[in-house]
């Protein structure tokens, strides 16, 4: 009909093929979205808490590396920048380690899926279950493409569009069915195949021992209802190296924290902040600069707020120190936990005697992660990202009372004494970390196999001409 | 006061204004003094109430969800370039005086269709990117057709004024008058009291 | 000149004088204004946790008779309602006892300041220390008028005034001048005459031994400002019966917690919300039924909200149901806090090993009441509210872990027996209150004191008849 006409029409100068995953090749047809996508790749604004800026989250917050001890994000995280380095930081991140080659290396292939648009490509040529099989070196050569075009977008239509499997099962799984979704609703759902909780699942019924990925929302996307879920299977991502409690890792339950705030509620989706419209020389586009939107205020809010934008800047940060300032009581407190767990196992505490503590310890520590993973939670929805910090704080206290007490049954009534984790460093050593190793292996990683795979990939892709139409 | 009044020094179109206020004023001391005239140049909204008749209109401004955003310029006076801002001000300025002096004014007023052009301009020039981009669909449904053929607020009826037109249906004011400087908040009873209080402390 | 005469354009049927507090007088000037005044009457409206019913918070929630045991409020404390009930309402509570006449009774004159019209005509005759002087039932004669008028207007002119000095000198203790205040500020300040924290100063220079009227803003409004002027002059309001902490009882921050929200940020005054316009037979006024704006959400919200009207009370509720679910847990903390405080004092605590301990159980409490108190906050600012208490359950945490380990040296390291206090009966029996006792003796004075008081203040006011115009 002559609706759908007017918004797809366009006269394209390539012909882009269906999983096309160079987007310089789609900016042959959309220069303006290209040009504005490439733009991800700036990393000159900081906010208080966000921007594109790389700030290695454990220097600035020594605490995490006690509270992930044991596991890979105590070695290193950064928080998250432009979809341009989603690659590159996979790739530079120590918690995907050194391997040195195909078959090797603490991660797998699995860990690709939501960086590039050659997961969609892959996924297509050799089935969803074989991506996710094997290691993430395995796929080295493959994935090159920072996230783009193909991510989101139909080739021949530009209609928005989901290509990550896990999100079409996690709607299925919650008895919803994702093609009923608005177009309003996909200016988000787009978003929601990547910035949402998830966990490598290697007990599915007919792919025993691949990690495949799913999204814990059978039960619901609330912070108790994902608790729930790992709870009854019984899944942990990893055993605390201290407290040996068994933990779960929040990863930027982005999406559903957005969802139970004001916005959501009012029908704002991620776009609408995070991808504004632009005006240049007279012709309107969507900005496919994605970033902070305190980076761009007068296009991000002004379009539907009037206000200045320094009061709207200072109405975000505002809600993040709130959130921030309980946050940061949770951690300590977590912090304090975890060390005096081990205390008590070095008392010779039985697993019985710990087994409540260790399961407040985890509660109380998923519900701080699932608050501070998801970095724009703390405005995304600033009352359910308090909520939650408080239930992290009932929960530590009930399990630090528990140790108090079986500390005093084991002898020691009195505090314990906290290590120095007054940095990054001091926190390392503490835990045991080999950072010197770790640095050295991933520089020699960098040097020698990278560039392997980035060259094989550039002969590969070398016989993908595009199509130019005349 | 012509300082604010007046545009910008050196712009071309400053004696226009100068002009049209010199009009004004010759319209007799009387008429300034009565009606406060002068000050309907102002953006201040408390300039608008210095005619009784405007004080329903302000009220329910004041009522409503654009106080803290739009004041009675905002609408009522076209903001597409500033000579015809001064221009329309003055010309407008003159018309109400001379009803409110002739005691002429309607029970019933009614905006005539200049002035509707141009608050509908305004409104679109605060709103057109929530009225216009089809990616506010989710959020605003349906302002795609109906927004260009009719008037924001044969829709939004309640935008400011409310639905009750005519200037009885405030009976009792208590909207502030700009000129009106000699009372404070604080009741000279209570003023006293507390000046009392702190001259004497009090002795039991 | 015409101006002047716009301003007393109706036809006064009175002469209102000055000090005149009987609202029904004012109501012969200003008929829609005082019909709509009379309904606050009306207590037929409960919401999720408000409205203007009759609600017996005690009973609604019995934890509340231990956190205040030693303390009028645990004999008896219902929700606010209407203007209208103010005088009514300070003469039932168990809280002011049953005086047997001047002289008598546990509350000072001091109560009187917030319930009335009478009590600026009475400090305009007597002065404000001396109205503050004395026994409360010293004065029930002459405070008989509910909230009305008086309390909010100018007699002559209708314009908003401040009739209360604790409100100016509080101002003036911050340095600031009340009388630079808005039109649109006084809309909420009249409010904040009353819906605002408060207490007895009794060591004012050159008025000591008066319990005066304070508002604790000198350092700012937020609670750890105030707590910090509280602690500072070690003022507290009781000594808890079981715990033995050194109390504060925070009484209805409203105006300091609604500066706080997003809806004082953009303007937006408690008028707006409690007192909208209206329209009856073609006149618009200002709603005098102030009440919970729920029950009027066509007028309160959506002037500004073009939501439906259901949505809009769901956002309400699901701000107070968050809030509550971690006000209840610190709550429950608090209980056992002062109950393992209690326990520890049995087995031979000293004093010493108390202090820090009691000093946390002060300022969680604090913490947990400021939130709690004013019953509008969780929706009036919902982000602040949370992060009071989280600071809260941060506080309640160390005190506790202190407690654990105080009760493992004396002895007792286990949980505490928690009493059963599953009905406001069973805490009121725990707590030793003679409710029994307290209920008679109440009868008597609302049987045989008030109406001798009500008598009198009819007698004295038939002489004060009105002048009315012909
Ligand atoms: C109402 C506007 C709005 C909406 C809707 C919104 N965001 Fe945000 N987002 C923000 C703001 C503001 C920040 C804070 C940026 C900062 O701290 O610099 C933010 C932060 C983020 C961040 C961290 C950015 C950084 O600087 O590191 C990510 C990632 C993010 N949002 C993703 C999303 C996703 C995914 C959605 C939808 C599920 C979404 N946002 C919806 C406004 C919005
Ligand atoms: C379901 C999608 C998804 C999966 C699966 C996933 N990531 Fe990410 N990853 C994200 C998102 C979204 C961000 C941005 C987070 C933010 O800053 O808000 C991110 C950020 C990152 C970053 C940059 C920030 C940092 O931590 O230094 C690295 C590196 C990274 N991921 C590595 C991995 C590895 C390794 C795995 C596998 C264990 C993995 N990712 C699996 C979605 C995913
Ligand atoms: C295919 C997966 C994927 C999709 C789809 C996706 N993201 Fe991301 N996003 C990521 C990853 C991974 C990162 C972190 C990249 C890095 O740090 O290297 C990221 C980073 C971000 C950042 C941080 C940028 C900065 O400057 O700090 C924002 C904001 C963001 N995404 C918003 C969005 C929004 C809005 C959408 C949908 C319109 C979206 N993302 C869709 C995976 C995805
Ligand atoms: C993270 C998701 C995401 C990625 C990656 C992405 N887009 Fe988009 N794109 C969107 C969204 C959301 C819209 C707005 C769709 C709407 O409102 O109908 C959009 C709109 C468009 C449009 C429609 C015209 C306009 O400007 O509104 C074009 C063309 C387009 N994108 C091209 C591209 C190109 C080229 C790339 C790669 C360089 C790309 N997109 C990458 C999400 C994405
Ligand atoms: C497409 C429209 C839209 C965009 C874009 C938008 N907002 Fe909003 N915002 C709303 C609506 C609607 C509400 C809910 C209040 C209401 O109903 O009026 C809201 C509420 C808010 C609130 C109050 C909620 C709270 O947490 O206290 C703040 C603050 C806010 N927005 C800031 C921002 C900022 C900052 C941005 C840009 C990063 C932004 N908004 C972008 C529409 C929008
Ligand atoms: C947000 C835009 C807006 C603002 C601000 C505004 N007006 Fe209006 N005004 C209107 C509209 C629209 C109408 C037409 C109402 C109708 O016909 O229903 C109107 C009508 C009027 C009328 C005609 C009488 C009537 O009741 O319809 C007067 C007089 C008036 N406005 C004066 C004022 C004054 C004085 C102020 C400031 C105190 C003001 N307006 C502020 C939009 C505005
Ligand atoms: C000198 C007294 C006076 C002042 C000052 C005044 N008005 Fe008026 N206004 C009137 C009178 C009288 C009418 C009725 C005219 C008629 O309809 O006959 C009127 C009518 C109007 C109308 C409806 C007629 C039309 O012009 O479309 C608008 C709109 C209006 N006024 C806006 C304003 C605004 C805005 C201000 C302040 C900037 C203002 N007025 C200040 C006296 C005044
Ligand atoms: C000077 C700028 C300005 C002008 C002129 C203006 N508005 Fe608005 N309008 C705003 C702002 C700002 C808001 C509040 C948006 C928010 O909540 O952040 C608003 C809110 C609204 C709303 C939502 C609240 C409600 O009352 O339902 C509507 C509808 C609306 N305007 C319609 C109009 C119409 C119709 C006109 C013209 C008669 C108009 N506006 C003129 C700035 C303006
Ligand atoms: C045919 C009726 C109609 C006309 C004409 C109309 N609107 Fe609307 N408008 C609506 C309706 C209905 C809504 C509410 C839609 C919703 O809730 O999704 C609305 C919503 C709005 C909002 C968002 C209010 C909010 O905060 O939720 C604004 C702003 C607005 N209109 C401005 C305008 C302006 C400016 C014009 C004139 C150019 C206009 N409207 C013309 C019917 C209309
Ligand atoms: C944006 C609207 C809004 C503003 C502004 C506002 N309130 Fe409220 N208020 C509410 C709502 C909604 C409730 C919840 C009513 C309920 O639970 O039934 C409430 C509750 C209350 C309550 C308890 C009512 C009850 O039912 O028992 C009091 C008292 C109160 N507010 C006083 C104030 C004061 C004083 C101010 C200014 C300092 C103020 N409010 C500002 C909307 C508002
Ligand atoms: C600074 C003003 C102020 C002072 C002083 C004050 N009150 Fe109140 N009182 C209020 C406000 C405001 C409410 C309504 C609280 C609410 O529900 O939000 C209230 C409510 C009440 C109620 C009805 C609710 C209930 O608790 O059962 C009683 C009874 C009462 N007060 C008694 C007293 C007594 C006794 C004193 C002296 C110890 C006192 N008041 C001192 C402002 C004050
Ligand atoms: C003179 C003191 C005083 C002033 C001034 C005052 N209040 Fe109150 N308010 C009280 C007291 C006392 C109560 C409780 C009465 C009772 O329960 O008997 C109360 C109760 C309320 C309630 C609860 C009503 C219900 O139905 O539950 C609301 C809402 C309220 N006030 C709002 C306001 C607002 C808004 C203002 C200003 C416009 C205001 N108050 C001014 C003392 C005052
Ligand atoms: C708790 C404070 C309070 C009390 C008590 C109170 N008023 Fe008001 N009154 C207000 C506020 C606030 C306004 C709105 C002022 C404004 O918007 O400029 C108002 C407005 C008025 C107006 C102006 C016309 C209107 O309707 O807007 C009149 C007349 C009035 N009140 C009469 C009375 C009478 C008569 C009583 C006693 C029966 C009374 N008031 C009690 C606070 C109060
Ligand atoms: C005079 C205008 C006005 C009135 C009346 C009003 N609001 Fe608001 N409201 C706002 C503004 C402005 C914001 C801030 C968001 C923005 O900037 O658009 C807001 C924000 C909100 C938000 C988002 C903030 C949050 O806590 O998440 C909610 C929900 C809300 N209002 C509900 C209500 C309800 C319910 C009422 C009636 C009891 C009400 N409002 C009355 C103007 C108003
Ligand atoms: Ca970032
Ligand atoms: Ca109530």
């Amino acid at each position: 009909n002559r609706k759908n006409e007017a918004k797809y029409k366009y006269v394209p100068q390539v012909n882009i093929s269906e999983h096309e995953p160079r987007n310089a090749v789609w900016g042959e047809n959309f220069p303006k979205e290209y040009q504005s996508y490439i733009q991800t790749a700036d990393t000159s604004f900081a906010s208080y808490q966000g921007g594109s800026k790389m700030r290695d989250v454990l220097e600035e917050d020594p605490n995490l590396v006690i509270l992930w001890a044991g596991y890979g994000f105590s070695k290193d995280y950064n928080q998250g920048r432009g979809h341009y380095y989603a690659v590159e930081d996979i790739h530079n991140t120590l918690r995907t380690g050194a391997p040195k080659g195909p078959g090797d290396g603490p991660m797998p292939a699995t860990c690709w899926t939501c960086k590039s648009p050659d997961v969609p490509r892959l996924m297509n040529e050799h089935g969803i279950a074989e991506f996710y099989q094997g290691k993430w070196a395995d796929k080295g050569e493959e994935v090159v493409n920072p996230i783009g075009c193909a991510d989101c977008h139909d080739s021949k239509t530009m209609k928005l569009t989901i290509t990550r499997p896990a999100l079409i099962e996690a709607f299925e799984s919650m008895g919803k069915d994702i093609t009923q979704a608005t177009h309003q609703e996909m200016r988000s759902l787009v978003c929601a195949q990547c910035h949402v909780e998830y966990y490598f699942n290697k007990n599915l019924p007919g792919k025993e021992g691949t990690p495949y990925l799913v999204f814990p929302w059978k039960n619901g996307m609330s912070v108790e209802d994902m608790e729930k879920y790992y709870d009854e299977i019984e899944f942990s991502d990893w055993t605390h190296q201290l407290s040996k409690a068994p933990m779960l890792k929040a990863q930027h339950p982005g999406y559903e924290t957005y969802l139970t705030g004001v916005h959501a509620d009012r029908g704002v989706s991620c776009a609408d902040c995070h991808m504004p419209y632009k005006s240049e020389g007279g012709q309107k586009f969507t900005d496919h600069h994605i970033q902070s939107p305190l980076n761009n205020i007068a296009n991000a809010c002004q379009v539907c707020h009037r206000e200045e934008a320094n009061k709207l800047a200072e109405n975000v940060y505002e809600r993040q120190r709130k959130a921030n300032e309980n946050r940061l009581k949770l951690e300590g407190f977590l912090v304090k936990a975890h060390i005096e767990a081990k205390k008590a196992w070095d008392l010779g505490a039985t697993e019985d005697q710990m087994k409540e503590i260790l399961q407040d310890i985890r509660h109380a520590q998923w519900r701080w992660d699932y608050a501070a993973a998801a970095h724009g939670a703390s405005f995304h929805s600033p009352v359910e990202t308090a909520r939650v910090l408080g239930s992290g704080l009932e929960i530590v206290q009930k399990g630090r009372i528990k140790l108090a007490r079986l500390l005093a049954d084991l002898g020691h009534n009195a505090p314990v004494d906290m290590p120095d984790i007054t940095s990054k460093e001091k926190a390392q050593a503490y835990i045991g970390l080999d950072m010197e190793k770790l640095n050295s292996d991933k520089e020699v990683f960098l040097e020698t196999v990278v560039p392997k795979w980035l060259e094989k990939a550039k002969e590969r892709e070398a016989k993908m001409t595009p199509q130019i139409n005349k | 006061m012509l300082k604010n009044i007046l545009p910008q020094k050196h712009s071309n179109w400053r004696a226009t204004a100068v002009f049209l206020i010199a009009i004004m004023m010759g319209l007799g001391l009387f008429m300034a003094k009565e009606a406060e005239i002068v000050s309907y140049m102002s953006d201040d909204p408390k300039a608008c109430v210095n005619c009784h008749v405007m004080t329903p209109v302000y009220n329910s401004w004041m009522h409503s969800s654009h106080r803290e955003w739009a004041s009675c310029n905002d609408c009522h006076v076209p903001h597409d370039n500033i000579v015809n801002t001064y221009y329309f001000k003055a010309k407008d300025g003159l018309f109400h005086a001379s009803v409110f002096t002739l005691r002429a004014e309607p029970e019933v007023m009614f905006m005539r269709e200049a002035s509707q052009e141009v608050v509908q301009d305004n409104c679109i020039r605060c709103h057109v990117q929530q009225v216009t981009q089809t990616k506010y669909d989710g959020w605003i449904e349906t302002h795609g057709a109906n927004r260009t053929d009719r008037q924001c607020w044969e829709c939004h009826r309640e935008v400011p004024h409310g639905r009750i037109h005519g200037i009885s249906t405030i009976k009792h004011n208590i909207a502030p008058i700009p000129t009106d400087t000699e009372q404070t908040v604080i009741p000279e009873w209570l003023e006293q009291k507390i000046n009392q209080d702190k001259q004497s402390p009090h002795e039991e």
